[in-house]
């Protein structure tokens, strides 16, 4: 067991330094000089020269390279140009409209999504289960944005009952704030219910195929249980780890969808900060995401200690 | 339960007609063929310009000359929806290609030889961590706004994706005893990858590229959409619907119909992808 | 080792369990019938496709679509002398039938236990389904089955979740779970097919001794004529779905009345320990040509025909099951001629 | 086996390891053993014995990692591996799954031409005559070479994999378990062709099995391994007729026999197959000996022969008490 | 943003009141409505800045005249007013030097009363950083605090344009204590009405009441007057998608709504939430010249574009009906005393395609790449340059069409090597002088003996009834040498809701005075 949250966390830290690296590679690709992007036309060689020194930008890659991570390793995720504070706290303060939307959106889809999908997965071939997976193929084929438009023209304009944009005044309440994320989460929720629910399908379908619910069924059991106890909880792993990634799908569907609802959470920090040319926040951005899915990842791999035993032995 | 064997169905000369037996690939093949159709033939189809101006015409709702009404230039919908449908599929087919070059390279390298696999595993798993619209939206920004960049980054977003399942499939066919015969025969590694492992990854390539095919076209949108993807004048559904938002209320024909092509094209494709995969999947199959 | 004269428990009466592929029907089984009699154990044999595990699901109405009984009886003689036709039953009275009336085990020891809960609950759970039972109380019921099938150290092993066990030790405990609520009939699904020989011979050891201590009844499926052998009372012989022979065990491998079951046993190397030939030859095996049908595809007429050394004009016609001998059932016309 | 050349491939202290996630598995542990030309070796095991990493080994389809094999008097273990190409035509397998050891996408002519184009051995007109050829020594109709792997039987894919082995004209074949996989009925099938073969071609082949009535019919000689070492070997006819190591008496009697009436003097062998990760000290098989002493967890015992060519890895392989006759009468 | 004084985005309404009709006062008086509540404004975007004078942004001058100001503003009629200055200044008779009388008692929001030190230091500072500053500042001799509440400026020459500049609200010279005047602004003190409570980027913008704020005596009088702080709050919440605005304008999420696509004037008609508010005419779209480098610092190639262009289609396309915009080659619309067809005959809405061609061929620059710059931040220019580009196409020129945010477009501006056209537009200024086409340091580099001839004599003559003839030579020139194209007039349209009161119809919306119902 500790040999497994070893390897998963030495794994973890691999990637990580993986996705930071990537990250670096993306900036410096980058036509042009960073720094004198990141001053703008107006600035003057001295200005860009400093800037430059200040960057490391003047030494060699690799020293580049080490310097960029011993920033990271500070917590240091450079400052914004277009927003003049740091990168970080930019985005802390984006995170909360964010984060609630992604877990509100994944709360509706897996709502609706999981016990759709194990009852399609039950009911293998039959009505239920044509309509809902077509359903959920064409849930998936809307873009969210488009859902996203058709949503505040129906429910914001002409029925006028939820706010078209943004995330409140200074001072919303709480529940002000969330009543502002029903239709981003809506739209948002409905394409990943899609990915949601046919996963559970899939990986029900995998576990009712199993032998062992075969013998659960030789010893009696109702089917009810049979489908929830026996089968539900084997494929609880796979469909804990479509969560996962879920979760960081949505994030990059609330890059759209932010966009669409004028919701100030990360997302579209980052459409405008690429509007912008703002690639300190592009990059911290990119950095902070990748490493929450990555997280995310190593946590679901720790829940495995907790559902399956195997992974304890 | 080894009672009935069901007729084995592997993908080879029967798959095309296993696929046709299935009514909603059936479905999906028709609209995608249909689609492509109006899209490769739109010189030949449409009644109108797809660039010239008609001032005069503009904002026509959709009527019998303009069949999906005009836009604020008094272009023509229909015709620039099926204008834009060549670009969107363009960057559909061009995402998939590239993806395919490169992730089914990386997926061969990384599952066949074991000494590359720790190490491209680790890159696979690193691009999987940026989600795909946010990653696409750095490499545009990096690399510049335009149909080429949109196509290579979103083939960069995509091709970890399919390296990841062609690896997968790899690491399970190098230990088919098959591939241990050719060995066992001599036949040069090379060889063995293409004729062995390669072709017998024909079909999870073909499902996974289907679904790239669709997540791609949705995604090119939504980078036009947010005005960060090809530029704005360049007619794809993505940005006509961009360009319609504004007129939404008062031209909701603009919206409406770039919309709906890309929900039929993605879904027609994750239709024909979903059957693919049905059929090829023995996991599904098992409890036949 | 003839079967003592005891009253059928189970009658299966022309079952027919059917698949629909398709436009394609599948005859898993077809027309099958046979008795089983209180404290026997009948073996149902044959090769792949043969219908023999679907004759066996079908018992316990555990078939998934596009699997379905479409015809015949299965007929269960119950504690109190009735005959409740199992074919029809509904669901939930199925479910009391199952575990409690007739318990099953399977063929993948390493696949039929759930692997996220332990051994003890697997078997406290089925317990407890059936009988009113506190935790504790049925924790140490379970704790005795597990004593009974030779699992050692067995208070501490209903911890253990199945990956923590060896295969042999997994049937074991299958084995200790079917027989919890001490069932009446025992189907065994190839149970020791998946084990090592070494293995198997504890099991077939164990299921033995069982059977004659619980004096239940055993449906025993297997392709392993040996096992047949050395388990069974009486011997079923399935091909293509149907049942091609039926003796009791002894009479069957002295005398086979179907040309099938005679090749059968003419293609198992039997052991020689050592002995050659006079010739100095190696020994030859003599085996049946052509392959296994395809329930989908049959041919009219006997399935066996294509492949058997006797076929006539006549087998064309499908013959019936008849008896060849007292006892002894066998579907081909020339079954004198064997 | 004084006369030398009449060994074709001999065996030396063959090992090999694998790491796992859980630990270094010793899949073979120093196993020796000669094959002689024109013979069949069966080398026999239930699951975790090793023999079939043997068998691989034996072609280098896996690296050894320690040991010596001597094929027609080069150690083709040391070889370095692009000279192995030109050893393949002459030694060659048959897999125990008929489905998994034929590309589906293949047509059957280009599943066995493979094996021609790869050594240059026949083209065009001529690769397809030799193919048909080949289909037709293995029972085939060669009408079916356009045809695809899915579009036969087990056993008849079997016979598929035979011909593709038989297309270099090896002189030595791994069969590995080439029968285990199919039905009954079939089983008689393939083994009566590959005695054929082996007759008509006088290949020299090492048989892979489980089954141990499977190997006395085959085999000349036998090999008898347990968790990675070699128990006993030697002539069938004394490892069949006079085992002398309790595995392999364990092992023979406990096979069933399809005999209602067979006198039934099992050895019912207690407890489990140790795991590989972890095997027994000194002799492997101990912990489920019913002879075993303290001194067996001690040494590991050297196979030595007790008759010749007849070897036995045991301490106490001359102990009255280990000889006295367990078996039926009918064994002797 | 828009470089010198034509980049101002908003219009200074020229002339009087009566010509334009955009200051009409609130009917009810403002005295009967109570203190208190909260406006919220969607505005177009978020703020680079909130210090007035390092940006041109119209936007940093709508909010920051909240809480900064200026000496001097305009009033109702589009005449220099007093603001922080007690009274209009005294100027020497040679018109060169300015004596400035300063309100007593005026605090900053941070407590300190202002003084003539502040005052001097912010100027200074103002001819530093800000760009109409540095432009002034070429022509003042000094600038000195005479006492406590005097101040004195001194031009090397006489300037008429220097009150109007002075009065500008953006790029402006607002009043800052000399004590916080860094570069840049830690935090915004200022002396206006209101001040700055929090500011969260994208997010919004949080004024309240200014409690030790001095108003003018008075009525309100345009920007001058009393400024009365009836609202606590003022909020101005970024929405830079112009679909979204007016969508939280109908659906009533946002109390005044700036910057609506015109075309959307028909789906706020009607709505109980809002009305629209409609400001005729408003500015004028300009495609600007690189006169300086690459294809376009050739005379011919532009005369070229011009000839090429439809106006009357790019306007269209831009505004949708007539009611939205009017064709007009004119600087300035009809009523006003600026107005002169001098130069533009035939030289307007040609949309001549072959004669465009010709034109190019003639100045060898067919083929060559043409790059024009816009932003989709305004959607009109962004269709603008879409039509145009068709046209010119056809006229043979490979057009390049830059799309970038406006942000962006401010910045590549300044480079010459990176654009031929930019787009951009203009309100119609109070001043002529201060259009931007006509500084040869604005974007554009017009710098031509015939500009400079035709400008100074313009700017230099004190004598207003002189002016407007002078003028048309300034027109004639511009038509001659093609720095730009002004394209029409056009119309601007906000939205308001009809519980908000006393906020008067203007180029850049002020929410002191306003009311909420």
């Amino acid at each position: 067991m500790t040999r497994y949250v070893l390897q998963r966390f030495a794994g973890m830290i691999a990637v990580m330094f993986v996705v930071v690296t990537v990250v670096f590679v993306i900036v410096r690709i980058a036509p042009g000089d960073p720094a004198s992007v990141m001053l703008g036309p107006d600035a003057t060689a001295q200005d860009v020269a400093s800037l430059r020194a200040r960057l490391g930008l003047d030494r060699p890659l690799v020293v580049q390279y080490v310097l960029f991570l011993g920033q990271l390793a500070r917590g240091d995720l450079g400052e914004s140009i277009f927003l003049n504070r740091p990168v970080l706290s930019a985005l802390a303060d984006r995170a909360e409209p964010t984060f609630f939307l992604t877990i509100f959106s994944l709360l509706i889809a897996s709502v609706i999504a999981i016990p759709v999908g194990i009852y399609s997965a039950y009911r293998r071939g039959s009505l239920f289960d044509q309509a809902t997976t077509t359903l959920a193929m064409l849930a998936a084929s809307i873009p969210s944005f488009w859902l996203g438009l058709l949503l505040i023209q129906f429910f914001a304009v002409r029925l006028g009952v939820l706010p078209v944009s943004g995330y409140g005044g200074p001072g919303a309440s709480l529940a002000t704030r969330l009543g502002h994320l029903v239709l981003p989460a809506v739209a948002l929720g409905v394409v990943s219910s899609a990915l949601i629910l046919r996963f559970t399908r899939a990986s029900m379908l995998d576990v009712l195929g199993d032998d062992y619910i075969r013998t659960a069924r030789s010893k009696g059991m109702g089917e009810f249980r049979v489908v929830m106890k026996h089968a539900f909880k084997n494929a609880l792993i796979p469909i804990l780890t479509v969560l996962g990634l879920t979760a960081a799908l949505l994030v990059s569907g609330a890059v759209v969808t932010e966009t669409v609802f004028g919701l100030p959470g990360v997302g579209s920090l980052v459409v405008s900060a690429v509007l912008r040319r703002d690639y300190p926040v592009i990059q911290g951005a990119l950095l902070v995401v990748a490493a929450l899915y990555v997280i995310i990842n190593f946590l679901i791999d720790m829940l495995y200690l907790a559902v399956d035993p195997r992974v304890r032995y | 339960m080894a009672a009935v064997s069901a007729p084995a169905i592997e993908a080879g000369p029967g798959l095309l007609r296993q696929l046709l037996r299935r009514r909603t690939v059936m479905i999906g093949l028709v609209v995608l063929c249909a689609v492509a159709l109006l899209a490769l033939l739109a010189p030949w189809i449409s009644p109108f310009s797809p660039s010239r101006l008609s001032i005069a015409n503009r904002l026509k709702p959709p009527g019998p000359v303009y069949w999906f009404g005009t836009d604020e230039f008094g272009r023509d919908g229909f015709t620039r929806t099926l204008y834009a449908g060549r670009l969107s599929l363009l960057v559909g087919v061009s995402v998939v290609a590239f993806a395919c070059v490169v992730g089914v390279t990386l997926g061969l390298v990384a599952g066949f030889f074991r000494r590359l696999d720790t190490p491209i595993a680790r890159v696979i798993d690193a691009m999987m961590a940026f989600p795909d619209i946010l990653l696409a939206i750095a490499l545009v920004a990096a690399l510049g706004p335009s149909l080429a960049t949109v196509i290579v980054a979103l083939g960069i977003v995509y091709a970890p994706r399919l390296a990841r399942v062609v690896r997968a499939s790899t690491l399970v066919i190098r230990e088919l005893p098959y591939v241990e015969a050719a060995r066992a025969l001599g036949v040069p590694t090379w060889r063995i990858l293409t004729r062995h492992v390669l072709r017998n990854l024909v079909s999870p390539i073909l499902v996974q590229g289907t679904f790239i095919f669709a997540y791609a076209m949705l995604a090119e949108a939504g980078l036009s959409f947010l005005g960060v993807g090809v530029s704005p004048e360049v007619p794809t559904w993505g940005t006509m619907i961009a360009a319609g938002r504004q007129y939404v209320g008062q031209a909701d024909w603009m919206t409406l119909f770039p919309g709906i092509a890309i929900v039929l094209s993605v879904l027609s494709l994750q239709l024909v992808g979903d059957g693919l995969r049905d059929l090829l999947d023995p996991r599904l199959r098992k409890d036949l | 080792m003839s079967a003592a004269p005891a009253e059928p428990i189970l009658r299966v009466e022309n079952l027919k369990t059917w698949f629909e592929l398709g436009s394609r029907v599948a005859r898993s089984v077809d027309d099958v019938s046979f008795d089983v009699r209180r404290g026997e154990t009948v073996a149902v044999v044959g090769e792949s496709g043969s219908g023999k595990s679907v004759t066996s699901l079908s018992i316990m109405r555990l078939l998934s679509p596009p699997g379905r009984i479409v015809g015949g009886r299965i007929l269960y003689r119950t504690q109190e002398g009735t005959e409740i036709d199992l074919a029809t039953l509904p669901e939930h009275k199925m479910r009391g039938i199952r575990g409690r009336e007739i318990a099953m085990i399977f063929q993948e020891p390493m696949t039929s236990l759930n692997p996220l809960f332990t051994v003890g609950d697997q078997i406290v759970e089925m317990i407890r389904l059936h009988e009113k039972m506190s935790r504790r109380e049925a924790r140490e019921r379970a704790r005795r089955m597990l004593e009974l099938v030779e699992i050692p150290a067995a208070a501490r092993r209903l911890d253990d979740y199945p990956h923590q066990m060896s295969g042999g030790m997994r049937q074991r405990a299958m084995i200790a779970l079917a027989l919890a609520c001490d069932p009446r009939v025992l189907i065994a699904d190839e149970p020791t097919t998946a084990l090592d020989v070494t293995i198997q011979a504890q099991v077939l050891d164990l299921l033995r001794r069982l059977q004659a201590e619980l004096g239940m009844s055993v449906v025993f499926v297997t392709h392993n004529l040996g096992v047949v052998a050395e388990l069974a009372h009486r011997v079923v012989v399935m091909y293509a779905g149907r049942v091609v022979e039926s003796a009791p065990v002894n009479e069957l491998f002295e005398r086979q009345r179907h040309p099938y079951t005679k090749g059968l046993l003419a293609c198992i190397p039997t052991p020689r320990h050592g002995r050659t030939d006079p010739s100095g030859e190696r020994p030859r095996l003599t085996p049946i040509p052509g392959s296994v049908p395809n329930v989908a595809a049959l041919p009219p007429g006997c399935a066996f025909a294509p492949r058997c050394p006797l076929a006539i004009a006549k087998c064309e016609i499908d013959p019936p099951l008849e008896f060849a001998a007292p006892g002894h059932l066998s579907r081909c016309w020339r079954h004198d001629e064997v | 086996m004084s006369e030398r050349p009449d060994i074709l491939l001999s065996v030396q202290g063959l090992s090999k390891t694998f790491p796992t996630r859980g630990g270094l598995v010793r899949a073979v542990e120093d196993v020796s053993f000669d094959v002689r030309r024109g013979s069949i070796v069966g080398l026999v095991g239930e699951s975790g014995s090793g023999k079939t990493t043997a068998g691989r080994c034996v072609l280098r389809l896996v690296e050894p990692s320690a040991g010596r094999v001597v094929f027609d008097g080069v150690d083709l273990a040391a070889l370095p591996a692009r000279d192995m190409r030109a050893w393949r035509r002459r030694m060659q397998i048959v897999f125990q799954d008929p489905y998994s050891s034929l590309n589906p996408r293949l047509r059957v002519e280009d599943i066995i031409g493979e094996a021609l184009d790869t050594h240059g051995l026949a083209r065009g007109g001529k690769r397809r005559e030799r193919v048909a050829e080949l289909l037709r020594r293995v029972g085939l109709d060669p009408e079916h070479a356009r045809r695809f792997p899915h579009e036969f039987s087990g056993g008849q894919r079997q016979r598929i994999g035979i011909a593709r082995a038989l297309a270099v004209e090896p002189e030595f074949i791994v069969a590995d378990e080439p029968v285990s996989a199919l039905d009954v009925s079939v089983q008689a099938q393939v083994l009566n062709l590959l005695q054929d073969l082996q007759k008509a071609y006088g290949l020299t082949m090492l048989f892979i099995a489980h089954d141990l009535s499977v190997v006395e019919y085959l085999c000349d000689e036998v090999v008898v391994m347990y968790l990675g070492r070699v128990m006993e070997r030697g002539p069938s006819r004394l490892v069949y007729g006079a085992p002398r190591h309790p595995y392999t008496r364990a092992l023979l009697s406990a096979a069933p026999t399809p005999d209602p009436k067979a006198p039934r003097g099992r050895i019912v062998l207690q407890g489990d197959i140790p795991s590989p990760l972890d095997p027994p000290s000194g002799c492997v098989f101990r912990t489920r000996c019913r002879y075993a002493v303290a001194a067996c967890a001690a040494t590991v015992p050297a196979a030595e022969e007790v008759a010749p060519g007849h070897a036995v890895a045991c301490i106490r392989r001359d102990d009255p008490e280990l000889n006295e006759p367990a078996l039926s009468p009918a064994g002797r | 943003m828009m470089g010198r004084v034509n980049s101002v985005r908003r219009a200074l309404l020229a002339g009087t009141a009566a010509m334009v009709g955009a200051f009409v006062l609130p009917t009810g008086s403002v005295e009967a409505q109570t203190k208190g509540g909260v406006v919220n404004v969607a505005t177009v975007g978020e703020p680079p800045t909130l210090d007035p004078m390092v940006s041109t942004a119209d936007l940093v001058g709508i909010i920051t005249q909240h809480f900064y100001e200026t000496l001097f503003t305009f009033d109702k009629n589009w005449k220099v007013t007093p603001l922080l200055a007690e009274t209009m200044p005294e100027i020497s008779a040679d018109g060169k030097v300015y004596t400035i009388k300063l309100r007593q008692g005026v605090t900053f929001h941070d407590g300190s009363t202002m003084t003539s030190e502040d005052v001097v230091a912010s100027l200074k500072r103002w001819m530093d950083l800000a760009s109409r500053g540095k432009q002034t500042a070429g022509i003042v001799a000094g600038v000195e605090a005479v006492d406590a509440n005097t101040v004195r400026m001194t031009l090397k020459e006489p300037y008429a344009p220097l009150l109007a500049l002075l009065a500008f609200n953006n790029s402006a010279a607002v009043i800052m204590p000399a004590k916080k005047m860094e570069n840049p602004l830690k935090e915004p003190v200022g002396t206006g009405p209101y001040k700055l409570k929090e500011r969260k980027a994208d997010q919004y913008i949080q004024l309240v009441r200014h409690d030790g704020y001095k108003s003018r005596s008075g009525e309100p009088d345009g920007y001058g007057g009393a400024r009365k702080q009836i609202v606590d709050e003022i909020r101005f919440v970024p929405v830079p998608d112009a679909n979204t605005r007016i969508e939280g304008a109908i659906s009533g999420q946002y109390d005044y709504v700036d910057a609506l696509p015109v075309e959307a004037f028909s789906r706020l008609q009607g709505q109980k939430t809002t009305e629209p508010v409609l400001l005729k005419p408003f500015g004028w779209p300009v495609f600007v010249m690189n006169t300086k480098q690459g294809i376009m610092s050739n005379l011919d190639a532009r005369l070229a574009v011009r000839t090429a262009l439809s106006e009357e289609d790019m306007l269209t396309a831009a505004f949708g009906s007539k009611d939205f915009f009017a064709l007009n080659p004119a600087m300035f619309p009809k009523d006003y005393i600026w107005h002169t067809t001098a130069g533009t005959e035939g030289a307007y809405n040609l949309a001549d395609p072959e004669k465009a061609k010709a034109l190019l061929k003639k100045a060898g620059s067919e083929g060559k790449p043409l790059r024009i710059l816009t932003s989709r931040q305004y959607e009109f220019h962004y269709k603008m340059a879409q039509v145009a580009a068709e046209y010119l196409k056809q006229a043979g020129f490979a057009v390049e069409l830059m799309v970038v945010d406006w942000a962006t477009l401010t910045q590549r501006r300044t480079d010459p090597a990176l654009w031929d056209i930019y787009i951009t537009h203009s309100p119609f200024l109070p001043e002529p002088a201060l259009t931007g086409l006509l500084s040869e340091s604005s974007p554009g580099w017009w710098s031509t003996p015939l500009r400079k001839k035709t400008v100074d004599a313009f700017n230099s003559e004190p004598d207003p009834a002189k002016r407007p003839a002078l003028w048309a030579e300034v027109q004639k020139a511009i038509y001659a040498e093609v720095p730009g194209i002004k394209i029409g007039d056009f119309n601007a349209l906000s939205a308001k809701s009809p519980k908000l009161d006393g906020v008067v119809p203007a180029p850049w919306p002020y929410f002191w005075n306003a009311s909420i119902k």
